[in-house]
């Protein structure tokens, strides 16, 4: 007996409990919440012991519809790399659940926030699990689903209603393409679980799978916010801290990759459809990055840093390096949550500050918060010994062996990276306190139920690496319990290119913290300096390259009033014509055929003594 | 039994089956279904069923028949179904779809009845039939209490002035 | 003379009924005390006693259950019916007490009558012969005959109430005639015996009139086109109660029993009644959804769709074989969950001194209860079918078992058919969700019995429809006994 | 002896003059009675059949529908007196608030 279908049953009864009793369970949502995440995790280091040693197994989760040989169920399919995913989604998810009990302990929607968030959960570890493309379909929606109600969550505030309507919108046309090259890939393999589909790739024409290919990464572009559909995430910052946590930053948003990674067998029979993740993944990484150089609210510096760091992962996917893509993902989840969770303790410390320029010497009040939060914000810069390093170097070694543009972007991008954090770092918790005197004497540290998930990241930010990620002639160790899925990337390992490469990113790393240092430390910070546009560049990058201008100037408004124009023209007229005719022929019919219904009996009599002359007429007939 | 007689019944029940159709007064209909159901019960002797002969008699010609012309005295004194009817024509249709389906009956039983070599006599007397009537159809004929009991439940709920 | 050799009295193959049965004699009794007593403990008793009869009903799955010399027949075909009967019954029952309380006669009669009535229904589906098939129709009819006029005082009841009964006698005497000329062909009433006669000699004209003339009283009972025109009527001058009873309850008791008839008795002539009902099944479904569509008193608006509903259930009787048979079955539990559920919201609202069926009643219903316009909401949805409700799976039984018998085309109809309910049924909700009311439209009764009733509803669709798979099974494994 | 065709035959007749009955009439009662008819007519076919068959089955069946017959009419004269109790009129087509 399998115990597979316990990992999304867990979070599911959960969410269930709390939808329908939690009016009943209060302030008490946690104790179901929790638990069933926590169990759900144990499920999982059950499934991933059996693929311990490599292979996989499926395993049928639910049988909905039998009907003779026709058979619509939910069937698990479980190899290394979903047991990876599975790890990562209900350990750093049980830890979240665990925080949110802390952060959210005010909030009136406690069980309607817990409920959510198990939805949630449960909704991921399907998506991961899923085993054909229908219901990985079907739970990328869920996911999406589960995202905007949690972005929305404190609906009442038009910004976080508005943030959720614009995710919603953005992701919709992502996923219509990803539903396109879903059914493309039904029509041209006639199957889509994973199996047969991957074995049957290699028959596909290249232009077919390119096809294919492009259609699927723009769900992905959608999900994972990379460029031109990136837009969407910062705003989703006006959901709870810790959900960014956890789904904008460690989880859903990095769905994206794991469906690539999956896929690997159809982005590599087309080529083109490969270059191209892996230079959407390159210029998201640098562009992100650099509009993270000048943010001043704490969360949107990391909500960048996130929609860069997942460029890095496509960069990585994209030269086929999807080892090293996916150890990205498991360590940018143990440390962007990391940072998340403290700029939630810190935001819940100063009493819901967000904005770095009124934060400062924070790190005598928050010790606990600061230690932590400094360990993730190094191991996002890529301090040599943390986890960051060693994946993010073995993403630039990669593709330095691709492509040298790439890797000279990448490179930039790392710079960018080590000096927004340092500067993220300095301006919140080291440079001289900015905020008045009534709210610097509030501040106070998170209790333990918040700071426990800190330092457990804290401790998986400083071993992962380290465990999982030393490089070695054989690749690292994580990329050879991924073998059966993904071949050892061929590119060499080791040896003095290897070293250099390495020596290259560590100094890169040290130049952006130290300029962050110079400019945000060893001088006293000037707020009203900070995010006030001085030259063009800096306003350019303010307003994140004006994307969100150019959309609307390039896609909303034309689009509203071609909408406007067409509904005038062509809504009201034609299609309105012919859609209401059909309608009011139909409805012509039912008007005339009600008529026969005369309610006399005698017709009623009538009417049944001709059926039953037909009746007989028509077997006698036989 | 000879055919005269058949013939003499048969036509006596049509013509009273006729007349309760045909006639307008509710009364003389009433009489005609008595007349009717008597002829019936003569041709249960002739198929050698006494014992349905004397219920049909007793049950249908007396109590049933009784209730319902003491309904017709009580509903309608007199006069009935005149002025005039605006429904006339899908009225009338019914005669030609009636006589389809007689003619089909009747079709059908010319086909389907052909003389089978009658069986031994069927006993007809009221031990053969209450033999059956409390070994083989004991749950009919108790699910027959039930039913009754039901309508007289349903007659009181309707009938009854309070509420 | 010989001694007269009494036959054994099996009880448990009828103490489902005996149950039911006994249920409504305690009642009456309840009823006649001197010291009046509440209605709500007459409305417990009755209750008691149908969830007695379930739990004994559940009691006898898989136990063979042939009783009185195969005059009653309670294999799993008869309990599952009679689980979906006694289901439908007590939701009923539940529904009722609020109900009459404020609109009607606060009366054990009732209450009697509707456990006789469902005692009828229970041994319909259970009958192994034409004689007691014929007595229990006739106990359920005549039951709901008078039920439907409950409401004496009001036109509509007894209106409907008198429709009801002229047009039910006048079918149920060609369903009479229809068993005459049967016994007339094969010489007995008993389904298996006529089976063993009628073999080879599926073109005795004798026997194929029969089964026309059954198909016209079991046509009038299921509400099927041409024998169709009684139903909306009755629907909307009946009490909501009694037409959620004659909906769900009769209907599924008078479908068993003609799949019963048509597969055990006169398997021989299934081409015949098969292309017949073909026919049968595309009009129904058509004509109901199309003239649905053209109906602004939701009482009437769901007795169109219960015809059309009968349709795509007769497409299951047309595939036949197991898979047929068994997917109406399941239609017909998903059916009875989803349209008990659908008349007990409107049983629980009401209007200023009326009730409220009016479809304008309804507008604004989300605002004012949400919970209520979200149920309501959920039964039409899983009406029109759409997944993962217990209407999306039951069709996609009934369907792919049209498909599979090679009825393409019936299969298709019924697809089209589904499509032009949306329309009806999705008005309703976008009455209730989008449209502001003129006037003060429809409010809430309280009512705990009834809120339960509904819950439970409820959860019977969206268990259903989520996980369809183990009810399936057992709807299947139910047909069996049939097919021997 | 008369062949049971004739007998069968004559039931048709009765029959089909009930049907005619049910739906010619307007008063109720007269409709009401030519159900009874019907029946009346079914149950000489059953008992005709029955002496075919050789076996009391049929005269059983007849017992059975004059038990139901007598229910359906306690039932049937009740609703009728309930209709005329609120319409003072006895016609079937007065019978047409609900329609369409």
């Amino acid at each position: 007996m399998s115990t597979v279908w316990l990992i999304p049953a867990l979070p599911l009864a959960g969410a269930l409990l709390n939808i329908f009793f939690g009016k009943l369970i209060g302030r008490r949502a946690h104790w179901v919440a929790v638990p069933a995440v926590a169990c759900a995790f144990l499920a999982s280091c059950v499934a991933f012991a059996r693929v311990w040693h490599g292979g996989s197994f499926t395993s049928s989760l639910f049988t909905w519809i039998v009907a003779g040989d026709f058979e619509a169920s939910v069937i698990a399919y479980v190899d290394p790399l979903t047991g990876v995913m599975l790890l990562v989604v209900t350990g750093v998810g049980a830890l979240i659940h665990l925080y949110s009990a802390g952060y959210m302990h005010d909030d009136a929607g406690y069980a309607r926030y817990f409920a959510y968030l198990n939805l949630f959960v449960f909704s991921m570890v399907m998506l991961v699990l899923a085993g054909d493309f229908l219901v990985l379909y079907v739970f990328w929606e869920a996911v999406g689903l589960c995202s905007y109600l949690l972005i929305g969550f404190w609906y009442t505030r038009p910004a976080a209603a508005q943030a959720g309507k614009k995710a919603f919108i953005v992701n919709r046309v992502g996923d219509f393409g990803f539903g396109l090259g879903i059914m493309w890939l039904w029509t041209a393999v006639g199957a889509l679980d994973y199996p047969t589909v991957f074995k049957s790739v290699a028959t596909l024409a290249p232009p077919t799978a390119t096809g294919i290919a492009l259609l699927l990464f723009m769900g992905a572009c959608g999900k994972s916010a990379q460029l031109p559909l990136h837009t969407w995430l910062p705003d989703a910052m006006e959901g709870p801290t810790p959900v960014s946590a956890l789904i904008h930053a460690a989880t859903m948003v990095t769905a994206g990759v794991y469906m690539v990674a999956r896929s690997h067998a159809l982005f590599e029979r087309s080529g083109t459809a490969l270059e191209v993740v892996a230079w959407v993944g390159v210029a998201t990484a640098v562009f992100a990055a650099t509009i993270g150089l000048v943010q001043t609210d704490i969360k949107r510096v990391l909500a960048y840093s996130t929609v860069s760091q997942l460029g890095y992962m496509f960069a990585a996917v994209g030269v086929g390096a999807y080892a090293a893509g996916i150890f990205h993902l498991v360590t940018h989840a143990f440390f962007k949550a990391l940072l998340f969770l403290g700029a939630g303790s810190v935001i819940h410390g100063t009493g819901g500050e967000q904005d770095l320029r009124r934060m400062g010497g924070l790190s005598s009040r928050m010790v606990t918060t600061t230690i932590t939060t400094t360990v993730g914000g190094l191991g996002l810069a890529g301090v040599p010994g943390l986890a960051g390093f060693f994946s993010k170097d073995e993403i630039l070694a990669a593709v330095y062996h691709a492509n040298r543009a790439m890797w000279a972007l990448l490179l930039l991008g790392a710079f960018c990276t080590a000096f927004y954090t340092g500067r993220m770092l300095f301006l919140a918790f080291y440079s001289g306190p900015r905020m008045s005197k009534e709210a610097a004497h509030h501040v106070h540290e998170s209790p333990p139920v918040m700071t426990l998930p800190l330092w457990i990241l804290a401790l998986l930010t400083v071993v992962t690496g380290v465990a999982l990620g030393a490089p070695s002639d054989a690749g690292t160790r994580f990329a050879r319990f991924l073998a059966g899925v993904f071949p050892i990337h061929e590119a060499p390992h080791g040896g003095s290119v290897a070293f250099m490469l390495m020596v290259l990113s560590v100094v890169v790393v040290a130049a952006g913290i130290t300029l962050a240092w110079f400019m945000y430390m060893s001088t006293p910070v000037r707020p009203e300096a900070i995010g006030r546009p001085r030259t063009l560049v800096h306003a350019f990058l303010l307003n994140a390259w004006y994307v969100d201008r150019l959309y609307d100037a390039a896609i909303v408004r034309p689009l509203l009033a071609l909408s406007g124009y067409l509904a005038r023209a062509f809504d009201l007229g034609l299609i309105d014509g012919i859609v209401n005719g059909l309608g009011r022929a139909v409805v012509g019919w039912a008007a005339a055929l009600r008529r026969v219904q005369t309610g006399y009996v005698v017709n009623y009599a009538l009417t049944m003594l001709a059926g039953v002359v037909l009746f007989l007429a028509f077997l006698l007939s036989r | 039994m000879t055919h005269a007689a058949f013939l003499v019944i048969a036509a006596l029940a049509v013509a009273s089956a006729l007349g309760l159709v045909l006639r307008r007064n509710a009364i003389h209909g009433a009489l005609f279904l008595v007349v009717n159901l008597g002829s019936v019960a003569a041709l249960y002797l002739t198929l050698g069923a006494e014992f349905l002969a004397a219920v049909q008699v007793i049950v249908y010609a007396g109590a049933i028949m009784v209730l319902f012309v003491f309904a017709i005295m009580v509903l309608i004194p007199g006069k009935e179904e005149t002025g005039l009817d605006p429904r006339r024509g899908w009225r009338l249709l019914a005669l030609p779809v009636g006589a389809l389906l007689a003619l089909q009956l009747l079709l059908v039983v010319r086909a389907g009845v052909g003389p089978v070599a009658p069986a031994a006599a069927v006993p007809g007397g009221v031990e053969a039939v209450a033999r059956l009537l409390f070994t083989r159809y004991l749950l009919p004929f108790e699910l027959t209490s039930v039913l009754l009991l039901a309508a007289m439940v349903g007659v009181l709920l309707l009938a009854r002035r309070r509420v | 003379m010989t001694p007269l050799a009494m036959p054994p009295v099996a009880i448990g193959p009828l103490a489902p009924v005996l149950i039911v049965l006994g249920a409504a004699g305690l009642v009456l009794l309840l009823d006649l005390l001197p010291r009046p007593v509440g209605r709500e403990l007459i409305a417990t008793v009755a209750l008691a006693g149908l969830v007695g009869a379930l739990l004994a009903t559940l009691a006898r799955w898989g136990k063979p259950g042939r009783a009185f010399q195969d005059m009653l027949v309670l294999d799993d075909f008869a309990l599952f019916a009679n689980v979906v009967i006694c289901y439908a019954a007590a939701l009923v029952v539940m529904l009722s007490i609020d109900y009459l309380g404020r609109n009607g006669p606060e009366t054990g009669e009732y209450y009697a009558l509707v456990l006789f009535s469902t005692g009828g229904m229970m041994l319909l589906a259970a009958a192994g012969d034409l004689i007691v098939l014929f007595l229990a129709l006739e106990l359920m009819s005549l039951s709901l005959y008078v039920l439907a006029g409950l409401f004496k005082r009001e036109l509509a009841a007894s209106e409907a109430s008198m429709k009801y009964f002229i047009l039910g006698a006048f079918a149920t005497s060609f369903l009479l005639y229809g068993i005459a000329l049967i016994y007339g062909a094969t010489g007995t009433t008993n389904l298996d015996r006529i089976a063993a006669a009628a073999a080879g000699r599926a073109h005795d004209p004798l026997l194929v009139i029969g089964l026309g003339l059954l198909l016209v009283g079991f046509g009038f009972k299921i509400s099927s086109v041409p024998f169709h025109m009684w139903a909306p009527d009755v629907y909307q001058g009946a009490p909501t109660s009694v037409t959620a009873l004659i909906a769900t309850g009769s209907k599924a008791a008078a479908l068993a029993a003609l799949i019963r008839v048509l597969v055990t008795a006169l398997r021989g002539s299934q081409p015949d009644w098969a292309v017949l009902l073909w026919v049968v099944a595309a009009i129904t479904m058509t004509v109901g959804n199309v003239v649905a569509i053209a109906q602004s008193n939701l009482k009437r608006l769901l007795a169109y769709s219960s015809i059309a509903h009968v349709g795509y259930m007769l497409i299951g009787v047309v595939a036949g074989g197991s898979a047929g048979p068994g997917a109406v079955l399941f239609y017909l539990l998903t059916y009875a969950f989803t349209t008990a559920g659908a008349f007990g919201v409107l049983t629980l609202c009401e209007r200023a001194q009326a009730e409220a069926v009016e479809v304008g009643d309804y507008a604004g219903l989300a605002r004012r209860h949400p919970v209520l316009a979200a149920a309501l909401g959920l039964f039409l949805l899983s009406l029109v079918g759409i997944p993962p409700l217990a209407g999306f799976v039951g069709k996609f039984y009934l369907f792919a078992a049209a498909v599979r018998a090679g009825y393409l085309w019936l299969a298709v109809i019924g697809v089209v058919n589904s499509a032009l309910a949306a329309y009806y049924y999705l008005r309703v909700v976008v009455f209730m969700y989008m449209r502001e009311p003129e006037g003060a439209g429809a409010r809430l009764v309280p009512s705990f019995a009834g809120g339960l009733a509904l819950a439970i509803a409820l959860i019977g669709i969206v268990l259903l429809g989520v996980i369809p798979a183990p009810f399936a099974d057992l709807a299947q494994a139910a047909v069996a006994p049939l097919l021997r | 002896m008369v062949a049971e065709s004739w007998y069968v035959a004559l039931s048709a007749v009765l029959f089909s003059i009930g049907v005619v009955g049910v739906v010619v009439r307007r008063n109720p009662l007269v409709m009401f009675m030519s159900i009874e008819l019907m029946l009346n007519a079914a149950n000489l076919a059953f008992v005709a059949f029955g002496r075919r068959a050789g076996n009391a089955d049929g005269q059983i069946a007849v017992f059975f529908v004059m038990a139901v017959a007598a229910a359906e009419v306690a039932v049937g004269l009740a609703i009728i007196v309930t209709v005329f109790r609120l319409r003072r009129r006895l016609s079937v087509d007065d019978l047409s608030l609900m329609r369409w």
